[in-house]
């Protein structure tokens, strides 16, 4: 799963396979980030409120 | 309101996010999965120094060398002796699966005293003084009233050191019933004792013969001494070695053959009879044999070409005549030919006749005492025994006669009738038998119609079993005296199974006795004493060791070092001298005992319209049919296609289970006039039409779950048929029938 | 892949089975029990349940009396190479838990890595690898005779035959010991191997031409190993497993019963 | 009772009439669980699997589910990616179904494998080797993305909205959804098209193994194909099925057509490369190994699996739905439609039974025979589970969430006299409740 666990080998199945995989992870976890300080700050400016 | 749910949302979602952040769930995980690699409940074998002990076994008469792997004091390994002359480290399944009887759920751990009803299993655990006392007690009773000779005795083999100490103890107490379990060995030994006027074991120099001519052995089926038959055929194949099976089922012999005969069940003898014939009629006999070392050649001649021309050999036995013309030629032509005898595993004696019949065909190619044919190895008394005075009550109860008849005028020749035993017992014409002694024996279950055996147990009222196992004779005794394992005990085995060379092999302890068991050996001795008088005298010895040591003189040097004692220089005798018949040649006829090698029908039990099928059975090396019973490992091996479930197969031949509406794998009965059983159809090509197979060695009601209530025992389905010449048991097989379930 | 320990020149262990000599009497079966310790249950008739590292099948020719035939054949795990070391079961197990050693061409099983997940079950076609189902229990005194060589397997975890790779081992820490960096045939011998009472099976060394496996069956390494003896074929060659366990036979129809063929191809 | 949390503008059943539903479904689920616990403390021995069929059940609803479930993936590609902008209407309930799916699938593999507390070491000691790597890896991170894509659904129930930060945080998920949705689509067609490899590699199966290109067999691609094709199949399925329970129209048919076209097309086309690519293998792959396609059907004993199950498979559920789909007067017809969605759905099972069960059926060894199978009361029970509990969960969330945006619309409520005040604020925020819905589209 880490260059550092003994199965890994640096040859192009591992670096393209695990290289996806972080990518997408990576994309997902910036995305959630993003929208939570996002709202964070809106919430912060006020918006959204019904009142 | 709102404030709480608020508060309450933000609680949960950040407590949830803060302990995800802390290392708590993931040391979790870790955790969890390290236990899993640990359970606590999946054993760890424990370490320890790494030895070899050398031993024998006994599980069956093969005789083999073992080497025990050991791990500090724990067997951990049986493996064959490397360099041992009968199994140079080759080594069959029962005899690797020892350890599971040493430390399996068998064992009787300490001396037993019956408290419930017979079979019933509720047992006192007593101290062994307790138990000897109880039975000398009782032999002591009887003996006072003149009883000695009611007392009986059952062993395991007739050989060895434990067995002579039981037959001395029998003798100085006063009972001459003493029997053993029976093998086609004491036929051939009979055969010998007719036919060549000595009395010898029937050796078969197989390794150096080049032509093997089979009527229905299992050679490679627990025939003999398992492992060498197994070496044996292996070299067959490599020299090229034609083997012929005269067999009524395509066995794992017959299918290692070159040529599978399918025969008739039980006309064997007719088929060696028509071999015999066309090596006269075409002269293809060895003359010099004939001529200078035979004797009533003629006479027998006659009858020969009389009564078996190939169209009425080949009626009677459903071989073709080009067959047996050809399988004759073919065995005159070849070197060494050897004709062998005995069915499957040559547990069964079979008729005195066929053995004869067989025997005359080695006989006539000249197969006999000499390099690749029947050797007859005289049985060397090996052992010194210091002669013993019998007191007046020995003597008396020594002259009666015998319950099993064997040694009457009826049977001069049986040394031992065991399949006689039972009916003796229940008829108790002379008189009843008061109490029976078993050791290395499981004769409950392995005595042919075990019903009738177990009725002859029950009537007997006091039982002693010396086994170490909880196994079907034990289930019936009064008393439990455990005798050590193989494993944990000192014995001479002298192997018999027809080895061409005198050979005594030796069990040496490999481990220190598990449970509160003794020595049958040291038990009898302990008994002799404790009975005292001239019975106590017979017995000189402190314990087993020091009779063995005595007795063994010399030899003791050779095989507590060795482990092995063989007779190197032994040498068959010579035709010349070999003989010591009346004639002093070999007897093709004996009109004193009128008998003669000769095709004897045997009438089957029951009718053939009630019973239209015939029930043999069959051999396999992984179903123990003896005294020991299947440990786990060797059960496991059992194919889906003999056990299933609970229900043992029945091989079938699909053409006739298909007139019958059997189909494959469904249940159904199987009935004999002996007995039933539930049985599972198994379509089998392999089988002629009309003819059915099961296994033996299953059915066994006592020991553990691994081996009890796994199909039916076939000792139960058959009963015994006496063969008139020798009194021995020769039934082959019985009639039955199969009905959809 | 996994070093083993200290020694260069790469080794392919196989056997070669001679059917003509197998009598079926399944000592090997119960050798390799043994020295494993594979456990055992009250009922093992049902075959799909029971676990054998060794397990001796009986083919049959499919004629009638009297021309019936059967001949039994031991089954141990092929340790296939496939294509440079993907093997079957190797290539799919997604823990890595099953591995091939370019060393000795030994399929290996991390019994404690395994979670569990049966695929390499599926892959196998010889069925040579079994799922515990159950936790592994010895009666009695039974603990007693396990081997302290072969770890236990617990409940939940696929095992299979290792060509007894600890004694490989053993006799690999003999050799370095005596300061040898080769070790002799029969220092490394397969418990089945040993056992055999016929002398069926031989174990060696296929890539030495010293040994004895090697010259029984002339394996052609450029073709997959295919071997060179007319009366050695493997199981299932066509499905390019290229398995280090190879089979004698004199008889045809047994050589034929080693692989499928479409109707009327001849092999 | 519950009203506070019903969105407004629609109308749900009284409390106690949905309680009592949802009493019946959790009788099925806790039997479902109690199998669960058993088959976890006593292991797999609660099962009828042996060691001929390694995979079975478990393995079959698995590939199903993911399959049935395509539905979320496809659809959000067709809006997202390709921009199929009505689709909007129905992608909550095909994320929601997904959603359902999904979870389901992990949990069935967690009850399959034999040591689910080392289940973590298919990432830890990952062999990228494996297809099942694959699977593991992006179907998690798959169900990360539904988590993502289904929690703006949650955070719309009406109270959790009130709640600012939340109602900005769903705002701001539906303004980058579109990332999300790309990155599932991305990940769904490699783990769809790996449960295909998982048979399409073992290359000991002749029954299951085919060709490769690159590093991927045929049946890599078929799966992902199938799983687009079929699983908005199921989508609608259960999209009807929900109207017919709740008695309302939630979607228009519109939108419900758009999808079953599409579908139509990709279950037509790949209905065609399956057959292609079984004929491939009936005559170049299997006979190479020893096999005619015969010799996997025949009905010896043991053996069920008769030419049958192909014809049903390739004709019955995959040729028949796909041309109902792709004419317009099929995809009008509403039991045309509901036969077409039904067989689609049927068909997709059946293959991923065949690729699951009946590549073990097949002996390989020449005396071997057909292995058989019928699964335990436990692997039944087990298999039942998840369908209760997505049952519940769509229960729960069709009552408390806006899943059907079109909803309101279809089916507006008559004012009644009672409770004038609280009706007139129900319109206004029913109203907000819609532009929040709405706004993603229009940014």
């Amino acid at each position: 799963m880490f260059p550092f666990s003994f199965e890994w080998v640096w040859d192009t199945v591992h670096v393209v396979f695990h290289g996806g995989l972080w990518y997408a992870m990576s994309i997902m976890g910036m995305g959630m980030t993003f929208c939570i300080i996002k709202a964070a700050v809106d919430t912060y400016q006020g918006k959204g409120g019904h009142h | 309101m709102k404030i709480d749910r608020r508060s309450f949302l933000a609680l949960t979602i950040g407590g949830a996010a803060g302990t995800a952040l802390t290392p708590l769930p993931w040391k979790l995980t870790d955790d969890s999965s390290i236990w899993s690699q640990n359970w606590p409940w999946t054993p760890v074998p424990a370490k320890g120094e790494n030895s070899y002990a050398y031993t024998s076994c006994t599980l069956c008469p093969g005789g083999c060398g073992l080497m025990v792997r050991m791990v500090g004091d724990r067997a951990v390994k049986i493996e064959g002796l490397e360099g041992h002359p009968i199994n140079d480290g080759g080594i069959c399944i029962l005899g690797l699966s020892g350890l599971q009887l040493l430390y399996g759920a068998t064992r009787v751990k300490t001396p037993l005293k019956r408290i419930g009803k017979r079979g019933e299993g509720r047992w006192e655990k007593i101290s062994w003084d307790e138990a000897l006392a109880n039975v000398t007690a009782k032999l002591g009773q009887l003996r006072d009233a003149n009883q000695s000779h009611t007392v009986a005795c059952i062993l395991g083999s007739k050989h060895g050191t434990t067995s002579t100490l039981f037959k001395r103890f029998m003798t100085a107490y006063g009972s001459p019933n003493v029997m053993t379990t029976p093998s086609v060995q004491d036929t051939l030994e009979m055969t010998l004792q007719v036919m060549h006027g000595v009395e010898a074991e029937a050796g078969f120099d197989i390794e150096n013969s080049d032509y093997i001519l089979s009527f229905g052995s299992g050679l490679i089926e627990g025939w003999g001494s398992p492992v060498r038959m197994f070496r044996a055929n292996s070299a067959w194949r490599e020299n090229g070695v034609k083997v012929v099976q005269v067999e009524p089922r395509l066995s794992s012999t017959a299918a290692k053959s070159d040529q599978w005969i399918p025969i008739n069940p039980g006309t064997e003898a007719a088929l060696a009879m028509g071999i015999a014939h066309i090596l006269i009629k075409e002269s293809l006999f060895d003359n010099d044999f004939i001529e200078n070392h035979t004797e009533g050649f003629a006479g027998w001649k006659k009858m020969v070409l009389d009564e078996y021309t190939p169209e009425k050999v080949a009626a009677i036995t459903g071989v073709g005549k080009t067959a047996i013309v050809r399988v004759a030629r073919e065995f005159a032509g070849a070197d060494k030919p050897l004709a062998l005898c005995g069915r499957g595993c040559g547990d069964t004696p079979g008729s005195l006749a066929e053995a004869m019949a067989v025997h005359t065909v080695n006989a006539l190619v000249g197969s006999i005492n000499r390099e690749g044919g029947v050797i007859a190895v005289p049985m060397t008394a090996y052992a010194a025994w210091p002669d013993m005075t019998m007191d007046s009550m020995a003597q008396s109860g020594m002259v009666k006669s015998r319950v099993d008849g064997a040694g009457s005028d009826k049977f001069p020749m049986a040394a031992s009738l065991l399949n006689r035993f039972a009916g003796g017992v229940i008829a108790a014409d002379a008189y009843p038998v008061n109490a029976l002694l078993v050791s290395g024996a499981n004769p409950v279950y392995a005595t042919p119609d075990a019903q009738a055996f177990k009725k002859a147990v029950e009537k007997i009222p006091f039982v002693v079993s010396f086994s170490s196992y909880m196994d079907e004779t034990s289930m019936n005794a009064d008393f439990i005296l455990p005798n050590h394992v193989y494993l944990e005990r000192l014995e001479d085995v002298p192997v018999t199974a027809g080895l061409q060379k005198p050979m005594i092999g030796m069990v040496q302890p490999v481990v220190y006795p598990l449970h509160d068991t003794r020595h049958a050996g040291d038990v009898v001795i302990e008994l002799a004493r404790s009975m005292g008088g001239s019975v106590g005298d017979a017995f000189p010895w402190d314990n087993y060791e020091a009779c063995l040591e005595a007795v063994l003189g010399e030899k003791w040097d050779a095989l507590s070092e060795e482990g092995i004692w063989q007779d190197e220089n032994f040498q068959p005798a010579e035709w010349g001298e070999a003989f010591e018949t009346a004639s002093g040649k070999f007897e093709f006829m004996n009109s004193a005992m009128g008998l003669m090698p000769s095709y004897v029908p045997l009438s089957l039990e029951g009718n053939a319209s009630t019973f239209p099928l015939l029930l043999i059975p069959f051999d396999s090396m992984r179903l123990a049919s003896r005294f020991i019973s299947d440990p786990p490992f060797v059960i496991k091996t059992v194919e889906d296609t003999v056990l299933k479930g609970k229900e043992m197969c029945v091989e079938i031949n699909p053409a006739t289970a298909k007139s019958l509406g059997l189909a494959n794998g469904k249940s159904a009965v199987l009935s004999t006039p002996k007995g039933g059983a539930r049985v599972k159809i198994y379509h089998y090509d392999g089988i002629m039409p009309g003819v059915i197979a099961v296994p033996r060695g299953l059915g066994h009601t006592a020991d553990d779950k691994y081996m009890a209530g796994k199909g039916a025992n076939f000792n139960a389905l058959i009963g015994p048929v006496e063969d008139r010449a020798s009194g021995l048991d020769t039934a082959w097989g019985i009639r039955a029938k199969l009905a959809k379930a | 892949m996994k070093e083993a320990q200290g020694h260069n020149k790469t080794k392919k262990f196989g056997m070669v089975i001679d059917l003509d000599k197998c009598t079926g009497c399944g000592a090997c079966m119960v050798a390799c029990m043994a020295e494993n310790n594979v456990s055992f249950r009250e009922d093992e008739s049902d075959k799909q349940l029971s676990t054998a590292w060794m397990r001796v099948y009986k083919m049959t020719n499919g004629k009638p009396f009297p021309d019936a035939d059967v001949c039994y054949i031991p089954r141990p795990c092929m340790h296939c190479e496939g294509h440079g070391g993907h093997s079957p079961c190797v290539s799919v197990c997604p823990a890595t838990a099953t591995d091939y050693d370019n060393n000795t061409g030994i399929v290996s099983q991390i019994y404690t890595r395994c979670f569990g997940c049966r695929y390499c079950l599926a892959a196998c076609p010889y069925h040579a690898r079994v799922f515990n189902w159950w936790d592994p229990v010895w009666p009695a005194d039974m603990e007693k005779m396990l081997n302290p060589d072969v770890s236990v397997r617990m409940r939940g975890v696929v095992e299979k035959c290792s060509f007894c790779y600890h004694r490989y081992q053993r006799a690999m820490e003999k050799a370095h010991y005596e300061e040898r960096h080769e070790i002799e045939e029969d220092e490394y011998q397969t418990s089945c191997t040993q056992a055999c009472p016929a002398g069926a099976i031989t174990f060696g060394d296929l890539n030495n031409p010293d040994h004895t496996v090697n010259q029984l069956v002339k394996p052609d390494n450029r073709h997959g190993g295919r071997p060179k003896n007319p009366q050695a074929f493997r199981l299932l060659e066509r499905l390019g497993t290229n398995p280090k366990v190879y089979y004698l036979s004199s008889r045809e129809w047994v050589i034929r019963a080693g692989d499928n063929y479409v109707k009327n191809e001849n092999h | 009772m519950d009203s506070a949390l019903i969105p407004k503008g629609v109308k749900r059943c009284p409390l106690p009439q949905f309680g009592a539903a949802l009493m019946i479904v959790s009788a099925v689920l806790l039997w479902g669980v109690f199998a669960m616990l058993l088959v976890w403390f006593k292991g797999l021995n609660q099962t009828n699997m042996n060691n001929a069929y390694g995979f079975a059940l478990w393995i079959w609803a698995d590939l199903g589910v993911i399959a049935l479930g395509g539905g979320a993936f496809f659809t959000g590609f067709l809006k997202y990616i390709v921009g199929k902008d009505e689709l909007k209407n129905i992608i909550n309930f095909a994320v929601l179904i997904g959603f359902i799916c999904y979870s389901s699938a992990l949990l069935i593999l967690a009850i399959d494998i034999g040591q689910p507390l080392r289940g973590w070491f298919i990432f830890w000691h990952a062999n990228v080797h494996s297809m099942l790597t694959e699977v593991a890896f992006c179907l998690s991170c798959y169900f990360g993305v539904l988590c993502i894509e289904y929690l703006p659904l949650v955070l719309e129930n009406r109270q959790i909205d009130k709640v600012p930060f939340f109602h900005n945080l769903s705002h701001n998920m539906h303004e980058v959804m579109a990332v999300f949705a790309a990155t599932g689509a991305f990940l769904s067609f490699f783990h769809q098209g790996s449960l295909g490899g998982v048979a399409g590699v073992m290359f000991g199966r002749p029954f299951g193994f085919r060709e490769h290109i690159l590093i991927w067999p045929y049946s890599f691609f078929l799966f992902t194909w199938s799983a687009a094709a079929c699983g908005p199949c199921f989508t609608i399925f259960a999209t009807k099925l929900t109207e017919k329970i709740a008695g309302k129209k939630l979607v228009k048919d519109n939108v419900i057509e758009l999808l079953a076209k599409i579908s139509g097309w990709m279950l037509f086309t790949y209905i065609i490369a399956k057959i292609i690519d079984t004929i491939y293998w009936a005559n170049v792959t299997a006979p190479a190994m020893g096999f005619t396609l015969m010799d996997f059907y025949i009905s010896s004993p043991g053996s069920f699996y008769g030419i049958w199950i192909l014809i049903l498979e390739v004709g019955v559920c995959g040729l028949v739905p796909a041309l109902i789909l792709i004419t317009d007067k099929g995809r009008k017809t509403p039991a045309l439609l509901w036969t077409a969605i039904i067989l689609a759905s049927i068909g997709v099972l059946l293959n991923r039974w065949v690729m699951v069960l009946q590549v073990l059926a097949v002996p390989v060894l020449t005396f071997e025979t057909w292995n058989m199978y019928f699964p335990s009361w436990q692997e039944i029970a087990t298999t039942i589970l998840p369908i209760a509990y997505g049952i519940i969960l769509v229960m729960i969330s069709y009552r408390y969430m806006p899943i059907f945006p079109q909803e309101a619309e279809l089916n507006p409520i008559e004012e009644p006299e009672t409770a004038v005040t609280q009706d007139t604020e129900a319109g206004e925020e029913a109203k907000q409740a819609q532009e929040a819905e709405l706004a993603p589209a229009k940014g």
